[in-house]
């Protein structure tokens, strides 16, 4: 028999370096693109998790032209965030799969593999070693040159040294070379960056680009989002395997105190009820438990109507001032409003949607809503068509009931959606499945900014009415009153005083007030002749 | 009434128009016009009458509403051209007085509007513009055995037989408002198009029926559904009409012989003893006319007209359901496709003797 | 020449169409018919006629060709009705010819291509379709001190002075066809618009200018053009054409002048020594005349008589450019805005100085 | 300092555990189309490894309600391919990232995930083992039954028994329970069938559906398409990391041998104008590089303009007559044609697009293009308007130029991609991300099956036309003899007996012939007056 299949095993590094489309780095553009993503959002998680204002410097220079058509640059990120200790640094940008961010807490990146993947690439492109200086504000400072072992999923330590941290600097630096090519990436950097500034309007980011061009965003607002707490898992969001894994783990003597302490909001008396459900002694030790046990258990778990909500204090909402300071400094609207919906849950994972909308001003009319996408602080740029807001958006408001007029309004709409867990559809992180959680959130979060600019286009109208109105007694009277006059055969004209001084002081009765049967005279205009 | 009675009449009421919102300036209070309001919901057919009226509701043009402001400018400074133009004997259209406005600074943002203007005129004053002298652009025109006399300046006294041009006369404001003088006819024979009252006059069919020929060019204007009233009710001629086979046909008779909705707050434009002749929907098929089938919008049509009362004798829900039924329409010239002679030979004492004159 | 001999000529000429056909049938061969091509390339403007004409190209309707079989079929077809209408002394219209195609199984899909099948006649015969008894259905009017005499059929010898009907009398086949027997007009005024002829009657300019008024509604047909040619040339009435200002209403003006395109294969239709008067682009300046911005169409179409050998006088050059230069049109009643009595007054004085007439 | 973050090391498994939603198991309903996919594609791949005609049985059970909403369900899938090899059953079937599938060869897989995926999706939603039971048609037939342990990334072996294989029986069975909605996904899973059905008319695929409905898709054609061959990487398609594991690997005393013996289409003389250039001695040992020395070598070999285009003879294309058969007999069309394109490259990995065009008849007339998409003969259902095939057909193409109208014709497009790597956007292999060079041969592809259907349209109106002209002169030649004998006044009409003779015997000329000067008279008619 021929063409036997050959079985091997690869490892993930591996398995990410044949399959880099997936990961973004499909093209020398949105490879640039990319990485600078991808360290930006290392870094502000890194200064918040330590409550620090963040301050990201990011510069990337061009080296020399690649052999196909592109570039190779220098790319350099430096913040002054919380610093990786210097034992895990070599894990930490070596090695994918590995990383701080597999707990259920909101962290900007997700799969835990942007940095290193960043540095992969890098590495395949220009075959040189990445650079890492890093403190957490200790005595030492951590230098470290450094490749991947990319078949092993290993780093490997080309040089290591320790500084003397004599100024208590905590951060991280980070610098390698790749191949890429700005010049096309440059309009989505750009947006990428401004976008970044809506949702940190804490951060003072500077980034110089290969033209040498130097793009500055400030600080407007010193306040830092509430930090996030770490948290257990929902009752909702268990399966059978998560619960064999906090089995094996557990300390617990009773299934009674197991569910109480492994879970997010599980108290005794719910604890007893829900066992009861499943038919398990409270007292029972969860070791004992058999495998068919455990999937009734998790089946009951997340069909059982009365667990509460899960608690938002693991989520880092914005919060409606850092939002709304945010949408001003960059987009320069004539009104604003903001909205943070309350903290809501699909599967298990507690999420908040904030909804900003803006108007005027400094929003260009484009014919179409101009839509911001965020999600955990991180802009999505990319297939804005597939994301639930776009469908929100676009398939589920009406907006005329809302007196807004997409087509020809200049309008912003921002939604950040904020969880422990994003939803994405892709490794690129680009676009939120359409969970009709999420969905019901954001439809009410628009709904609730249209509704309020509706009504600040209405006060805004009318206040103009009022102006013209007077405009329209001085102009039309004086000819009412010559035209009786000429046609009663009155010699002088009626004074018109008295009744334009009643016009400017009691102000009439409105407009609308005058409908129905006394109404004015609406007939259209027809043809002669026809019926 | 006498044509120097209208006359006084109407200069009367534009007085009065006038001073009622003089006074109400003078005294300060905020001056209003109340008119008989021409929405939909107040047009009934008034089956003695026979034609459209206006009922008892009414519609206030107020100063104190911001929105009648400039209505009320313009219904006065409306006025005030029809009082020179009755005075001066001159004539008008309403595209002069949509320009004429512009010289008194008052705004029309199209002539639709002012049109409009022009029709509250009408309804305040209750008479039709051509008693303030507005005429339409539009002309239909006459041939046959009567003798007319003028009565505009100029011409006072001179006489006319309108058999003097075979072409036709061209029915304006002097034939309007010329005074009958002597008639040979015995009936008035209204056609939809020229070229069938060319037909008409070439087979001498004003002869052989001693017919006035009229040919509206579609809609007749109002001063020719006026003049048809009068060689009906002065003269006592009866009169048909001939359309093409459609909806759009039968509605051109309807106006003349009910008269329209758009006009429900005039009177003296119907014609209610007249009668339609064809091209019945029934005539498409004993004659096998070559047609075409109805459009949509010609179905519409014709659900449309089953629920007008205008619509409701015999004649009209036979021939409307065969419509319907047989889907088809068909032009005047159809009967060509029997020659050129045919519908005077043939179809029209044919029609004569079904319709019983 | 004279009406009969003409007659007699577009009879042979008929005759000769057929008997070409038939004898090539007989002989075996497809059947082909040459005329003069009406393409764009082959349409030249003579500047001593000072018309369109067409050139030396032909094209063949040749039976060899399967889609030359359907018209060739429709043209001979349309030469025996047309036969048939000439010798009976009948007319008739596009619109009946449509019809009467059908009574024998010849099938047009619409009247376009009827109408274009008589054109191919006209370019075969050199003859007008009034020639062989084809009027259109539009009708213009006309009033002033002429006296003609008709000559159709039950009214020859009989004459009409054209002031007896102030409201115009329509021109049609037997206007058309009439001599002219006294003229005490010095100069005929053609005017687009049927408002605008009733103030000139009303107005009476035709006695204080000595002119005969003639309405166009809008494009003249072809009967009213070669009725004003008659004017000038069988008279001598020096023409002047009054429109709205802008380009289609110079083009009015131009098409009266010196015929169109279309009718290239025509002659005796244009009157060149004729002139337009106005509305001109300086006139909306100098009058201070309200007016419209003229749309993308309007531009567009400016752009195209630029390039027209009929627009090269200094005069149309002078206004095309105006019209560009200002963006803006109006129409003749704009002259409303000075009152109903400044165009007569003021302006058609002022203008017949300006041309010196 | 607080919030220090820890770190952590998953595994694959893990990895994918937690985001399942990018490999396609975001929903129930979606979980059972993506399960039934990977199953049925690997059966494929299975059975034309060894050359034989496809038979893949699918059976579907509904066993009862889910806690959530949706059901559980059985899946059985049973082929009659190459079997796994017994001792390789638990990894093949019980861990992530382990599979037959990484090599540089066209397959239908691409990740290695999809089977695993699966198994993995219906043990974390019913926690019941999967059953395997294969044979590579030897003595024995390998009955296993096995979970995964997530975290550790290994296969746990419930039950192993060996049986007697007496019929001398290859293929493989793979049977476990799972969560899912087919009412859901039921459209999507029939279409699917169908369009696997279009691109495999040499398999026999049967499905029972949950309802008992039985669907057969019978094979119409016993060719199976030429076997793929396993290739050595192209050196355009070279970085420094493959070099470093050929390098590390290679017994090759030489430079110049290294590259012959490694490298796709490299002779002596070519080797050594690479190594010319890479300024290097052929007659070194590879192992004696340094890295600048690698990188550089990477370089050169990545922008060097001589090398020939990767052979195709690892790729599997259907052929025309393959694909036309598969599209007769799924879309039954009035006309189809089928063009298999040159094989062409794009970053070193070989590929060819083929292309059919089908017309008229089972075709429906939906407003648009019916695009079917295929890549390794998978077909891609979701997501359409993201691939570079609709891009080809929607922008690239001037349809016009075909007298073709997409919005009235009946017509279907069938794009086949076949590659070593198909490079897809998602690992839920949806769609094509847009490389030039395959974009290129799409559009070659179309535009020749669109000239070709707009020769088909244009005979087949020739021979319409043809029919009609004749009666054309039957009818209208007795009336041009009629009308002139009346114009003319001869009394009886001419003969046209010779000319209808003329007619149908001689064939006149075409309608084509008769333009210019002399031509028809096609002035357009216009109004009276006007000009």
């Amino acid at each position: 028999m021929t063409g036997m299949a050959v079985f091997e095993e690869i490892s993930p590094a591996d398995f990410f370096y044949r399959n880099r489309d997936i990961a973004g780095f499909s093209s020398p553009s949105r490879a640039i693109y990319s990485t600078l993503r991808e360290l930006i959002e290392n870094s502000l998680d890194a200064c918040e998790a330590v409550r620090v204002l963040p301050e990201v410097r990011i510069t990337l220079r061009e080296l020399r032209p690649s052999p196909t058509g592109a570039f190779f640059y220098s790319v350099r990120v430096v913040d002054n965030g919380s610093g990786v200790p210097g034992d895990k640094i070599p894990q930490a940008f070596g090695q994918v799969l590995f990383g701080s961010k597999f707990r259920l807490k909101q962290t900007r990146g997700t799969f835990g593999l942007g940095g290193t993947m960043a540095i992969l690439y890098g590495q395949i492109t220009t075959e040189m070693p990445a650079h890492i200086v890093s403190s957490t504000g200790d005595r030492y400072i951590h230098d470290y040159e450094l490749m991947i072992d990319i078949q092993k999923n290993k780093p490997n330590v080309l040089r290591y040294k320790v500084h003397t941290n004599r100024d208590g600097w905590h951060g991280t630096l980070v610098e390698f070379t790749m191949e890429g090519d700005y010049t096309r990436a440059m309009p989505k950097v750009l947006d990428y960056l401004k976008q970044t500034a809506i949702v940190n309007p804490y951060a003072d980011i500077t980034f110089v680009d290969p033209k040498g061009r130097l793009y500055v965003f400030e600080r407007t607002i010193r306040k830092l989002p509430s930090p996030p707490k770490e948290t257990l898992p929902h009752p909702y969001g268990v399966d059978a395997e998560t619960l064999y894994r906090l089995i094996a783990m557990t300390n617990t003597k009773s299934l009674s105190a197991f569910l109480m302490e492994h879970f997010h909001r599980v108290g005794k008396s719910l604890a007893g009820k829900v066992l009861e459900r499943a038919n398990l002694d409270p007292n029972r030790s969860p070791k004992t438990l058999t495998p068919s046990e455990v999937s009734d258990l998790a089946n009951v778990m997340r069909s059982f109507e009365d667990f509460l909500p899960p608690d938002a204090s693991c989520l880092s909402p914005l919060g409606e001032e850092i939002l709304e300071a945010g949408i001003r400094k960059e987009l320069n609207p004539e009104f604003v409003f903001v909205t943070k919906r309350k903290p809501s849950a699909y599967s298990g994972y507690p999420f908040i949607v904030e909804v900003g909308i803006a108007y005027g001003g400094g929003i260009p009319r484009t014919g179409d809503i101009v839509l911001y996408r965020f999600a955990n602080r991180i802009p999505l740029l990319y297939d804005e068509t597939s994301d639930v807001s776009w469908k929100v958006i676009h398939n589920l408001m009406d907006w005329r009931y809302y007196k807004v007029n997409p087509a020809e309004d200049p309008l912003a709409i921002i939604i950040h959606l904020c969880s422990t867990k994003i939803p994405y559809k892709t490794v690129g992180k680009e676009f939120l499945s359409d969970r009709p959680e999420i969905e019901r959130e954001i439809l009410n979060g628009v709904r609730l900014a249209a509704r309020n600019l509706m009504l600040y286009l209405m006060r805004k109208r009318r206040f103009e009415i009022g102006k013209k109105r007077f405009d329209l007694y001085a102009r039309y009277l004086p000819k009412i009153a010559r035209f009786s006059t000429l046609l009663s055969g009155h010699k002088k004209e009626p004074d018109i005083g008295p009744l334009l001084a009643k016009v400017s002081s009691l102000g009439l009765e409105s407009p609308g007030k005058m409908k129905g049967r006394e109404g004015s005279h609406e007939q259209s205009p027809k043809e002669e002749g026809s019926s | 009434m006498s044509r120097a009675l209208r006359k006084k009449e109407v200069l009367e009421r534009l007085k009065a128009l006038g001073e009622g919102v003089y006074t109400q300036m003078q005294r300060g209070i905020f001056p209003a016009v109340r008119m008989a309001s021409r929405s939909v919901r107040n047009i009934d057919y008034d089956p003695h009458l026979r034609q459209y009226v206006l009922g008892d509701q009414k519609v206030l043009r107020s100063a104190r509403n911001v929105r009648h402001l400039r209505p009320l400018a313009q219904l006065l400074w409306a006025g005030h051209v029809a009082r020179s133009l009755v005075s001066q004997g001159k004539t008008s259209t309403l595209r002069d007085l949509f320009y004429m406005a512009q010289a008194d600074e008052v705004h029309f943002k199209d002539q639709a509007e002012s049109d409009n203007i022009v029709t509250d005129l009408e309804t305040i004053l209750g008479y039709a513009r051509e008693d303030f002298h507005v005429f339409p652009e539009e002309r239909s025109s006459i041939f046959g055995d009567l003798t007319i006399e003028y009565t505009v300046p100029g011409y006072e006294g001179r006489r006319l037989n309108l058999m003097s041009h075979p072409d036709g006369l061209v029915i304006g404001p002097t034939l309007t408002s010329a005074e009958f003088v002597h008639c040979n006819a015995k009936i008035c024979i209204v056609i939809e198009k020229g070229a069938m009252f060319t037909r008409f006059v070439e087979e001498k069919a004003y002869e052989r029926f001693k017919a006035l020929l009229i040919q509206t060019a579609g809609q007749p204007p109002r001063a020719t559904r006026r003049l048809i009233r009068r060689l009906n009710q002065e003269l006592g001629l009866p009169v048909i009409i001939f359309t093409d086979g459609d909806p759009w046909g039968m509605h051109i008779a309807t106006v003349i012989i009910s008269g329209s909705a758009n006009a429900a707050h005039l009177r003296e434009l119907a014609t209610p003893d007249a009668k339609w002749c064809g091209v019945y929907a029934t005539d498409i098929v004993n004659y096998k006319l070559p047609s075409d089938p109805l459009t949509e919008l010609d179905i519409k049509r014709l659900y449309e007209l089953k629920k007008d009362p205008r619509y409701e004798g015999e004649l009209w829900k036979r021939e409307i359901d065969m419509f319907l039924k047989i889907r088809r329409k068909a032009e005047q010239e159809a009967f060509s496709r029997y020659g050129l002679t045919y519908i005077v030979d043939k179809y029209l004492p044919d029609k004569l003797k079904e319709l019983a004159l």
